[in-house]
């Protein structure tokens, strides 16, 4: 394990490593989400599912620091969120590697903005390391464009994990993936979190991929003016395998319980929360 | 739609069409030259030596004439009898000269200039009516008042080569700069990149493929206008080559300028073609 | 050459004259906003051309019936020289005698002596021009190879004030107003006036196709009394500053009217601060004395131009139609001269038409 | 990076910077040409110009001056007191017929062509040398050419905006057609479409932009041809009008030349350009 | 109904609609499939599940006669493939309007491909009926840049069913939308078939979509040698509903099955048939 990530505390503290405090986002006057709040966990692996459309990618950017809310505001360790930090690693969609270097130097960029007094060879040196970690040792001198989409994504996974931020946000980082690619990178990201005892916020369409890699599920209805619905919590014990998860017991239950709110709740309860309803504290849900 | 095509029977048939059209020329101008035109006064006609006595249509030049004289201008394309009789090679090389210089400094200019005007939409949209304005102002319209002003002749050539090819790059650059991917400057914002450090490892970069567009568009105005300026400025130069060519009418001449012209473009634009590969960069 | 009997209405009423704008072209312009031409029963539009190549390309193509040529062009023309195939072209009359100068940079100032232009870059406006073969002469008069020691370009002369200026040639032999207006621009200063290299040399022709006098006798005979009779309205000394006015305007020569009087009248301002009073700076004279064709055909020998023998009084009597602008001259009332050759000198040397080749081998410089 | 500029601060920025640049060039040329000479003989100086007569050489017109020629111009642009002396407007009628006629009958030759060449790899292949070598060829070195085979010198005119003109249209035409979306050209083929019904509905439409790109660069170049082949042609337009301005050494007028030639440059592009948003479709 | 889908016989004949025939594909030595074999018959609705790269795209093509086999044959209604045809509609992954066009104006360019005589005022109601169908009355006028993704992936739907061909053909369709619209259109396809009674033959990644809407299931091995390895008959009973599936009986075990094969067994049977294993019949699984 890297020295940097050593001294992390496993435990869950009193006070939520991340804090979203009432966040809002217009645009003119159509709201596409008010009133969200919730925290994140130091060392916690958090999902957010909900449809197209209400707010997701917002944000996530928001937390990265590269958007602001309209309202409301997001503390991370207690401080303000102002903008993008080197402390919260984003791992993008469409990978986001820039195609003129290549993987190596692609990690080794993001290194040397973190290490600024690093000479050129030990910024290539802790590259290549870093794509070892992700079984990319044999390709580190391969330009992205002569890479599988599942290879430049773990480019993307190394490069965000080489400078051992404290937490990890990913926008549905394997949705472009095919079904085998996306389950080894499931894997490899949740070994590599775990190991690193990282925070994790991740946005995923797939519900079998929320259910692998989560503590926490956000539920989001859908959007105008989209809220957290509730939150699911995952008992099911880790370590999880992707292979025999859907024989695991309590899989197809809460399975279930997402694919119903996917298919009717999000809608129906876009417009009106139920009774009882506290947007500070959205109802956890234990199945 | 089949889309691969060989080499070989492309080439074969570039070569058909070549032969055809110059087998088809000569053809056309053989006996041409020995036309009645107006029947001369056999007095006069005598006069006039023989290739005259038959008189008429001036005739093109047959393609194996041209070749002749192409072979003729080759085979010694670098003597220097005196300032006014240089040979081929030497003009093209004068001409390349300017052209390289006038877009060098163009491309100094454009490029810095370019990229600032792209970080910048509110510069951008200021600038852009007088950018918009002064490209399509043809070399022959700079000209005098390039030598009015700058009052050298060398200069106002470089001068002309070098307002005509900026435009170009100034847009390619700023344009090649605005729209650098936005993922790629939140990856940058996210680590926590320097202003230099975005600006030197993501945008131009990024850009670069725009930016060598942009620079071959304009090392091709560079080459069309070298002519007009060449003309107008003199002494040497393909451009002042083919006004000398001009003036003694000699056809032959003309076509072979017209050639080499072409080829030097050719190969200036083959040449930008291979540094635009080389930061080419495809996902 | 005996032209034929003239009838008396032209074959063609509308014509096309291409010109360049210049003095030397006064007689064919002025000929249209006097109104000599439709006195003669001619439409004629005179056209401002770009340069001579254009007019030269312009009149191949006959798009022009006649054109304001250097004296020189018909006769390179007519024996294939300068051409791709012989174009039979003949000069009908001379426009204009004198009238060009050597103007140079003002920063030549001191370099008054030919001898020590070498390195220098001149302009003249043709390579088939009486210009080019009197600076030719000039420099080769001083022991300077002009093809070795300075070099010549051709530039149309519309452009030349503006190279001078900017220092692209040191100086040039051309045709004015060019000359006036550098020095009305404060650019250079007149050097000096080729009368003094040759007093009556020929610059500019009218010319008309070969063909023209035998096709169109009509048209021929009636744009030969307009031209002749506008010539001799210009030679005038009374009327040169009515001249001036006419083609002074953008239609025309698109110059300030003060330089086309300065030139015309002959006072002048020569650039190096003194008013020079030349009334004979430029003359009119139409008659083409077969001599001048056969010194200019000597000098294109001379220069390498002409690489063929050629009987040059039979080529002078095919292309300068000294008799058809003789009878156009005599039906006006002009004295005729009685003889088409004429002894002249010319910078110094006798040069009898009689003995072209021994004038040839005199000179030293020689291609 | 913001990228929404209120149009308004764009125009004020325009608007200052033009202001500052005019108002820079009358400043330094405030008291230009008054050089302080040796005084002269008041009968001499009475010929010389006015630069000329205080020892100076005739200077740069100011702003203001090239405005109130300008006015001038603009006041009467369209008189015709013979054929050597017309507005500036019939001038620009003039050049724009040129233009439009020679870049009417290029793209009537060049989008069936290049329809046919980006159907066919192969012919794409082999005429493509040939397009490279022509492409980059000065228009001031097929004039003398033109106007000797042509023989007639306004057909030549034309003649050189054409074969300026005429190659970005037909590479672009070339590209757009082979560059159709295979999808589309599946789902034709699945309906069973014709030759025809595909060429017209599905080919073209999809290439359309590419070939309006093509066309607003080729109108681009014939602009900026212009002006070299009427100065050669001579009589009419607004390159004859520069060429003349510059026989009498006005610079003012050949500054507004640079400003109209610019201006009508300009609304050739943007006209275009909007044919290119008309024929536009975006997914 | 429109008239001309009305006298098809909605029994299973003995004779296959559509007989793939050892089709084999190859890029010089690399073999993408061979040997595969396969039925469909009138009226079924027939999924093609395997991962990428396997030849799915490929085959589908084939069928459409877009492209050719290598080896083999394919037959349709008893006579060759030889190149496409109005009978075989394909319905494409990325919609494939052409996005100069109207909605309307793309349905009608089919329809009018196929009635060469129609009037274009007829041709236009007759699109304006086919976009009834699958709900779009209100944006026959509209672009496709002015329609959201599962908007145009209708417009497809309408244009591949209003030439009223014998074979859909479909690939992946869904794949590019959110799951609520992938949700409401697989519904859409699934009444549109059955209603005009067509052979369907559809290639998915996503197990729950071809569980929803097939008669049989192919599974292909991955690739390269790709084969059919096993066809899964769907017993569950029909309608389905897409928002309940999940709770009918049977409905886990069969996901289980096809997942278990797609995480695993698409590997491990793609060097080694088992014993037993004949191509021109491959077994054929009821769960
Ligand atoms: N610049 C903008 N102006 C107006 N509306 C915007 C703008 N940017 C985003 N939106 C709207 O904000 C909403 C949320 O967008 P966002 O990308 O966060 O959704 P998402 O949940 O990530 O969706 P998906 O699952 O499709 O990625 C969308 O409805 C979008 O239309
Ligand atoms: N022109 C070609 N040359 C070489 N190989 C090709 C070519 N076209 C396709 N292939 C290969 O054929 C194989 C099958 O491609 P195909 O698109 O049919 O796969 P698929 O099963 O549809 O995959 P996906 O699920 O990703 O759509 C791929 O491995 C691909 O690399
Ligand atoms: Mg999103
Ligand atoms: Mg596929």
């Amino acid at each position: 394990m890297p020295e940097g990530s050593l001294p992390k505390e496993k435990t869950v503290v009193t006070r939520p490593y991340v804090q979203v405090e009432g966040i809002a986002r217009r645009y003119g006057p159509t709201t596409v989400f008010e009133n969200v709040w919730f925290g994140v966990n130091r060392g916690e692996f958090v999902c957010l599912v909900g449809h197209s459309g209400c707010g997701k990618t917002t944000i996530l950017n928001i937390l990265a620091g590269l958007d602001a809310p309209s309202e409301g505001v997001v503390l991370a360790d207690g401080r303000e969120i102002a903008g993008p930090s080197l402390q919260h690693a984003v791992i993008f969609q469409g990978h986001a590697l820039v195609p003129w270097m290549t993987a190596e130097q692609n990690v080794a960029f993001a290194l040397g903005s973190k290490h600024r007094d690093w000479p050129r060879h030990r910024l290539a040196e802790a590259a290549r390391a870093a794509l070892a970690k992700v079984g990319l040792e044999g390709a580190a001198g391969r330009k992205p464009s002569e890479l599988s989409g599942g290879m430049k994504q773990r480019v993307g996974i190394a490069r965000a994990f080489a400078i051992t931020p404290k937490m990890m946000l990913m926008d549905e980082p394997f949705s472009a993936l095919d079904a085998l690619t996306r389950g080894a990178l499931q894997e490899e990201v949740s070994r590599l979190v775990t190991e690193a005892g990282q925070t994790a916020f991740m946005i995923t369409h797939d519900v079998d991929e929320a259910i692998l890699l989560s503590d926490r599920i956000l539920l989001m209805t859908n959007g105008p003016r989209a809220r957290v619905a509730e939150v699911v919590v995952n008992t099911l014990p880790k370590p999880r395998v992707r292979a025999t998860l859907h024989h695991q017991p309590g899989y197809h239950a809460l399975r279930d319980h997402i694919m119903d709110f996917l298919i009717t709740r999000s809608r129906t309860l876009a417009g009106a929360p139920p009774d009882g309803y506290d947007p500070r504290r959205p109802p956890e849900v234990i199945i | 739609m089949q889309r691969e095509v060989s080499a070989w029977r492309a080439a074969l048939l570039s070569l058909v069409i070549l032969a055809l059209f110059l087998g088809g020329w000569e053809l056309a101008l053989q006996g041409a030259g020995q036309g009645g035109g107006p029947a001369l006064d056999p007095e006069y006609a005598a006069l006039l030596g023989q290739a005259a006595a038959t008189g008429g249509q001036t005739p093109m030049p047959k393609p194996s004439e041209i070749g002749r004289r192409l072979f003729q201008l080759l085979s010694d394309p670098f003597y220097i009898r005196g300032p006014n009789d240089q040979g081929i090679g030497i003009q093209i090389a004068w001409s390349l000269g300017r052209v390289l210089l006038g877009f060098g400094i163009a491309a100094l200019v454009a490029i810095p200039l370019g990229f600032v005007i792209g970080m910048s939409p509110l510069l951008n949209a200021a600038l852009n009516p007088f950018i918009q304005v002064l490209r399509p102002v043809s070399p022959l319209a700079w000209m005098p008042l390039a030598l009015f002003t700058i009052q050298d002749s060398s200069i106002s050539a470089v001068f002309v080569i070098f307002i005509c090819s900026i435009w170009p790059m100034l847009l390619n650059t700023a344009f090649g700069v605005s729209a650098v991917r936005r993922e790629w400057l939140n990856v940058a914002r996210t680590l926590e990149a320097g202003t230099w450090r975005t600006a030197f490892r993501v945008i131009l970069p990024a850009a670069a493929p725009t930016i060598l567009t942009g620079m071959r568009i304009s090392i091709g105005i560079a080459w069309l206008v070298i002519v007009a300026a060449e003309m107008l400025v003199g002494g040497t130069g393909i451009g002042y080559w083919v006004w000398n060519q001009w003036n003694n009418l000699s056809i032959a001449d003309i076509c072979i300028a017209i050639l080499m012209i072409g080829l030097v473009g050719l190969a200036l634009d083959r040449l930008l073609g291979l540094a635009a590969r080389a930061v080419a960069w495809n996902e | 050459r005996e032209a034929m009997a003239q009838p008396a209405t032209p074959e063609k009423r509308d014509l096309r004259i291409g010109f360049i704008a210049i003095t030397c072209a006064t007689p064919i312009i002025m000929a249209d906003p006097m109104g000599f031409y439709r006195k003669h029963g001619l439409n004629v539009e005179v056209i401002r051309t770009a340069g001579w190549a254009v007019i030269r390309d312009r009149a191949i193509a006959r798009e022009f019936d006649a054109a304001h040529m250097l004296a020189p062009m018909p006769l390179a023309m007519s024996l294939g020289v300068g051409v791709a195939s012989p174009q039979p072209w003949a000069v009908a009359a001379i426009e204009n005698v004198n009238g060009q100068a050597i103007t140079l940079a003002n920063k030549h100032r001191d370099k008054r002596n030919p001898a020590n232009w070498r390195g220098m870059r001149f302009a003249v406006p043709f390579d088939f021009s009486i210009h080019n073969y009197l600076l030719r002469a000039y420099v080769a008069e001083a022991g300077l190879d002009p093809d070795r020691d300075i070099q010549i370009r051709s530039v149309p002369p519309p452009e030349m004030v503006a190279n001078l200026r900017a220092e692209n040639i040191d100086g040039f032999l051309g045709p004015d107003p060019f000359n006036q207006r550098a020095v009305f621009d404060g650019v250079g200063f007149i050097h000096l006036l080729t009368k003094t290299l040759w007093d009556g040399h020929p610059c500019c022709a009218f010319a008309v196709p070969a063909s023209m006098p035998r096709e169109m006798p009509g048209t021929f005979a009636a744009l030969m009394r307009a031209i002749v009779e506008a010539t001799a309205y210009s030679n005038a000394p009374a009327n040169r500053r009515e001249v001036a006015a006419a083609i002074a305007g953008p239609n025309y020569l698109n110059q300030p009217q003060t330089v086309i009087e300065q030139v015309l009248t002959g006072t002048f301002a020569d650039g190096l601060g003194q008013v020079q009073r030349v009334p004979d700076r430029v003359g009119f004279q139409p008659f083409p004395y077969h001599s001048m064709a056969i010194w200019i055909l000597t000098q294109m020998r001379r220069w390498g131009q002409l690489t063929r023998e050629v009987d040059y009084a039979a080529v002078a009597n095919q292309v300068f139609l000294a008799l058809d602008a003789g009878r156009a001259m005599r039906e006006l009332g002009l004295e005729v001269p009685a003889d088409t050759m004429r002894r002249e000198r010319i910078l110094g040397r006798d040069f009898d038409p009689a003995q072209p080749d021994a004038y040839l081998a005199s000179f030293a410089i020689r291609r």
